[in-house]
């Protein structure tokens, strides 16, 4: 079924006489299909109108002058609809244009993300971070010190999209020009802190949980910045508890300091990092609680982390039929040896 | 009056028989014309998908009933199954937009904004199953 | 005029009935005002389709089965027209989120620019700089140096929107970052090159003029790295020529080398920096003439700088139907005394 | 035959006598319906932006030629003027998109949209001159 621009009058003529003669289903079938050909040849509504009466004119050449009139009213009334139609089309190769410049954007950002895999010595990790859009404003970093250590900050932007990949721009440069103390939380933070202050809009803000795990001792140290607090496991009696921070949100305050925590690591112990993308995951009208997160994490607990965290994602997006209200960000370290 | 039916979807007269299916059933229950229309677009876009992409498939439709706070109300749902390959990121196909594009405009999400409510279960190489339901009001 | 949901079909059939009786324009311009409101209680086409299958029904009850069907099938086919509709309305809220966005992040992408205007001793200046879209690939830049004279940089970077947005944020921390010499040209490109190199995809580029203006001497001495050339305005024979550069453009390769230029400045002379949006300025199919561009600048010459670089932007804009194909950035130095 | 009129607007009759000026003249010349109901629809914009937002001024509508290598082509031509407050970012309302958003879509580029050329001029406090044509084809 190929319709050209000359024989669109003789289908619509062929299709609509044969629904008058049957009036069956499939002939509606057709019409829709034909519809699909108009579309696609950019056609109106108040020409498909126009159409219709120059049609049911030739088919019914006795056909009543109020009958006729109404057509021309109601092509009259359709011209609006018609001009929202191109609009439309506008709008539509605005928007793929846009959408095309995002994910050139998008893909740029995520260049400022770390390249490879973690891996590191009798750890077991598993990240991952998706934004709700196309960019993102959560934002993770880590590096491995010279003594096979990490240092593994999340941070979250306020705000999502463009501008918060901005932001998020920013933070990874700021992080980068850091001197040596990066492995130092509190440190880090008051540095940070004071960047974000100085460059940023003072509508923006940014929450960050940075921590340092001590290959040697098995010792976690984390300071935060209004960060949603992650969770700590503990294998020996199967608990779960907050893994929290005190601090001050970054940018509020040029003198904030950060305190530092200390959490030992045994054997099958897990430290789970996250955004609040992940615990102000909504259902409908509804948040979910931190212990039905707590409950996802135990159902893929057997897992590697990778795998873990994934099937953790995958989940919460499932319950938010696959649109994510805020990007998420999660990160799972378990002590393997 | 039936209150369900059921038609195998492996060309394009399935797609016409499952459009009558529920074109009658919709009319029966009282649905206006456009309500009608628009069931059975919904229905025609699900059945057009499984022939499409998964050769064959069902679609089931039922009177259902709801009996909520304010009374009872009517609907009619709609289920289209098939044992295709399945959808890989069902995020994306979601995403409204112009996957959409040329055409009708429908695809899922066209089918969604026709109907009340939605769902969809897709596995990779073991099918997809699409309900969807719309109420009398 | 007002309608609500209830009275939509007494409206639409009382102007359906006027129409008939009187045929007049006035009832069809009523007509139209009557779809706005339609459009406002986002009723799809289809549904206008149906209104008016009813209202003929009641006006006429003896309508002849087949007009009848006739509406029926009008309906069917203009269901495609609804869902386009539909979708419409979805694509214009997700656009209007994404306007939004960018907004805010081209709020935040003019805090990269110089915030103070420039006022440099003996020296008249005038900047323009206009994005095509919300966010600008072109930068500009300028500092003070501790003996009252200025460097400069024009640069443009290779894209639009919001790539080019991130990627000139880059450049400007990358130029905040950069030590002392900020003042010697050739360096500074070297500097920034071996930078881009490394951070910026290698689908991206950037061309760059940077130059000093010695404020004792009236020397201005520059370098350019694949950007398109200014002008040099000699006042003594009132002519216009090339101001251009040598040198590769940015991120290319990390050894490129970059030459300096000296221009001597007499009362009168200027220094004119653009970015290729000013002299690839296209009217439908043809491009304009740099000749041209210089009767612009002709026009408006006797003018202050900051005049004279805004009366070429508006001619520019008038010129492409105030769609602007590229970002536009034209600078003005004109030694006074 | 008419080859030109024009219409004074300073209210709501002024606009209709607009659109009916221009329906004459371009049933006369010989456009179809859809293309009658666009120009007329492209008049009672400019009119009622005349009328919103700079209380009074005029529409002229006149049929116009153009000699071309293949052979001459008419068309009918719409200047509506005001002495208002004109537009200071002609830009801004060029932008398409959601300018006009609600109601019926139309807005200048809407009418730019309808005919086939258009120009506009404006100064502040001064007024604006908007110049569309739209060719029998
Ligand atoms: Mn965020
Ligand atoms: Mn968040
Ligand atoms: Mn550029
Ligand atoms: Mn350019």
């Amino acid at each position: 079924m190929n319709y050209t621009d000359n024989n669109i009058e003789t289908s619509y003529k062929k299709i609509l006489e044969s629904y008058l003669n049957t009036g069956s289903e499939h002939v509606l079938y057709e019409a829709q299909q034909f519809t699909r050909t108009l579309l696609e040849h950019k056609t109106s509504p108040e020409e498909l109108v126009s159409l219709h009466r120059s049609i049911m004119d030739q088919l019914y050449p006795e056909l009543p002058d109020d009958i006729q009139a109404s057509f021309d009213f109601l092509l009259e009334a359709m011209m609006g609809y018609g001009m929202a139609y191109r609009e439309h089309q506008i709008l539509r190769d605005r928007q793929q244009e846009l959408e095309a410049e995002i994910d050139v954007a998008a893909k740029m950002q995520q260049t400022l993300l770390p390249r490879e895999d973690v891996s590191v010595q009798g750890l077991d990790i598993g990240i991952v971070s998706v934004p709700a859009k196309k960019m993102s404003g959560d934002y993770y970093h880590y590096v491995k010190d010279q003594f096979g250590s990490i240092g593994l900050a999340i941070a979250d932007i306020i705000g999502k999209g463009v501008p918060a990949a901005l932001c998020m721009s920013m933070i990874k440069y700021a992080m980068d020009s850091l001197p040596e103390q990066q492995l130092n939380p509190s440190a880090l933070l008051e540095n940070l802190n004071r960047v974000v202050e100085q460059n940023v809009d003072d509508s923006m803000f940014v929450t960050m949980m940075y921590g340092y795990y001590n290959i040697q001792a098995h010792e976690f140290t984390y300071s935060g910045a209004g960060h949603e607090p992650g969770f700590f496991y503990h294998a020996k009696n199967d608990s779960f508890e907050d893994l929290s921070a005190k601090g001050l949100v970054l940018g509020v305050s040029k003198k904030a300091t950060y305190q530092e925590y200390v959490k030992q690591l045994d054997i099958g112990d897990m430290v789970i990092l996250l955004t609040d993308g992940v615990t102000e995951c909504r259902m409908g009208e509804e948040f979910l609680e931190r212990e039905e997160i707590v409950d996802l994490i135990r159902k893929s607990m057997h897992l590697k982390a990778q795998e873990l965290a994934e099937n953790v994602y995958r989940e919460l997006s499932k319950l938010q039929d696959f649109t994510l209200r805020d990007d998420l960000t999660l990160i799972i370290l378990r002590r393997q040896v | 009056m039936e209150t369900q039916s059921c038609v195998e979807v492996k060309n394009e007269w399935g797609i016409v028989a499952a459009r009558q299916a529920g074109r009658t059933l919709s009319k029966e229950l009282g649905f206006g014309n456009v309500d009608q229309a628009r069931i059975t677009t919904a229905i025609s876009e699900l059945a057009r998908n499984i022939y499409l992409y998964a050769q064959r498939g069902e679609i089931k439709i039922e009177i259902v009933e709801d009996k909520g706070k304010f009374g009872t109300k009517k609907g009619i749902k709609i289920i289209a199954s098939d044992l295709g390959p399945g959808i890989p990121d069902l995020r994306q196909v979601m995403v409204d937009g112009f996957t959409t594009s040329s055409g009708l405009g429908a695809g899922l999400p066209g089918v969604k904004r026709l109907m009340d409510d939605f769902n969809i279960e897709s596995e990779v190489d073991k099918g997809t199953t699409i309900t969807a339901t719309k109420w009398l009001r």
